[in-house]
């Protein structure tokens, strides 16, 4: 699977983006983050308060629950502050 | 006279016109009553008592950002009656006093118009994948999202 | 860096450029992050059914008009920190397209920017001294006044 | 007292302003509006139903209990419709 990073998550994580064979046992969005979470120092301080963290499946907003499903790209990233 | 409605996204590095933008939604049209244009701006002022801003970079999401930008258009649509709305968001590093992001909206009626506008800007504040990176005198941070952005946004249930 | 408030009322025949009246309120400036510009124009669809407006000509109280619409700034920026309002309303005969009404005002907050524009609008409506005649086919009549537009006005308290 | 008329009420008076000496009992915005409505048919047209008409003392909006005071102008006119 395809995940991109953002601002602040792409920054303590050093990289905008990987492609990642998923373990079976990652169904959702928070199963994921948590399991990135677990990858190194930069991914543990991404992750470390994962209620802040947002995602995007597809390019579409998703939730901690959301499942994967055949999704081909997901997105982590801080609150959006754009306007 | 052309009554097709005009809806538009744009993410672009360059700078916008509003007035240009504006006229393209009504140029050759009788049908219009109404036309708002908001322009938000990159402020030098933004954290009182701090060091003064010295600009701010904003980094997107190319993918989705524009997909993004259209969902919230295509939600103004079903809300309101609208013959046109224009929305444009730039990338890239700005200076205080440099246009950031545009919403045009265009009815027949002016409550419609005034209130998709402060809808999308709403919206596009919550919703849309934009992150803006301050840079001050030896500093640089991510602005934080603010609750009251948050708020705004859900008022539209 | 010019941060002297700027606050302007226009009644004028002739029409106005929305842009150069929004760029004159942040020309120079910094401390602006949000400006919103209405427009309202003359449609000619405006009794859907009836013959097609030809023409509307605008009668206006030299004497009070300007002076209300100061009262109706005064009051707007009595309510909302704004840096600047501009409210220019035209008088004479326009067709549909032509411009009538434009409002500008600018603060440091969308919010603020927002909610006075539309502020202004719904006062000016009910309560600058002007009077719309309609010109259609083989008719002319003053435009009623709207119960829709006193409720509008009557939200802000 | 300086008198002008605005949109329907001056066009069914016949005339944009006029220089009026008003009786001793004439005190109130309303009492003006009902000494005009007996002048002529025109006035009597314009003022027939004075809930609809406005007016404006000295430019300033007034209602028909405001007193005349030692106000030099008042201007009569339908509801407005600017905007």
């Amino acid at each position: 699977m395809k995940i991109l990073y953002f601002a602040w998550v792409r920054e303590r994580i050093g990289r905008e983006a990987e492609e990642i064979e998923l373990p079976g046992d990652v169904r959702t969005v928070g199963d994921l983050a948590a399991f990135l979470a677990t990858r190194g120092e930069g991914y543990a301080h991404a992750f470390e308060n994962p209620k802040v963290v947002r995602a995007a499946l597809d390019r579409t907003h998703a939730r901690p629950d959301t499942p994967l499903g055949t999704a081909r790209e997901i997105a982590f990233f801080p609150p959006m502050t754009g306007g | 006279m052309s009554t097709a409605p005009l809806f538009t996204v744009r993410i672009q590095a360059e700078d916008f016109d509003a007035a240009t933008e504006a006229a393209a939604l009504t140029r050759g049209r009788t049908d219009i009553g109404a036309v708002v244009t908001f322009a938000g701006l990159c402020r030098a002022d933004d954290a009182p008592g701090g060091a003064p801003l010295i600009a701010l970079t904003l980094e997107h999401y190319p993918g989705m950002a524009e997909e993004e930008m259209a969902r919230l258009v295509e939600e103004a649509r079903a809300r309101w009656p609208l013959t046109g709305a224009t929305v444009i968001h730039r990338y890239g590093r700005m200076v205080p006093g440099d246009n950031i992001v545009l919403v045009v909206t265009a009815s027949s009626h002016r409550a419609a118009a005034f209130e998709a506008a402060a809808f999308l800007m709403d919206w596009l504040k919550t919703r849309a994948p934009f992150w803006k990176m301050e840079e001050r005198e030896q500093e640089r941070s991510w602005v934080a999202a603010k609750e009251s952005d948050d708020d705004a946004a859900e008022r539209w249930g």
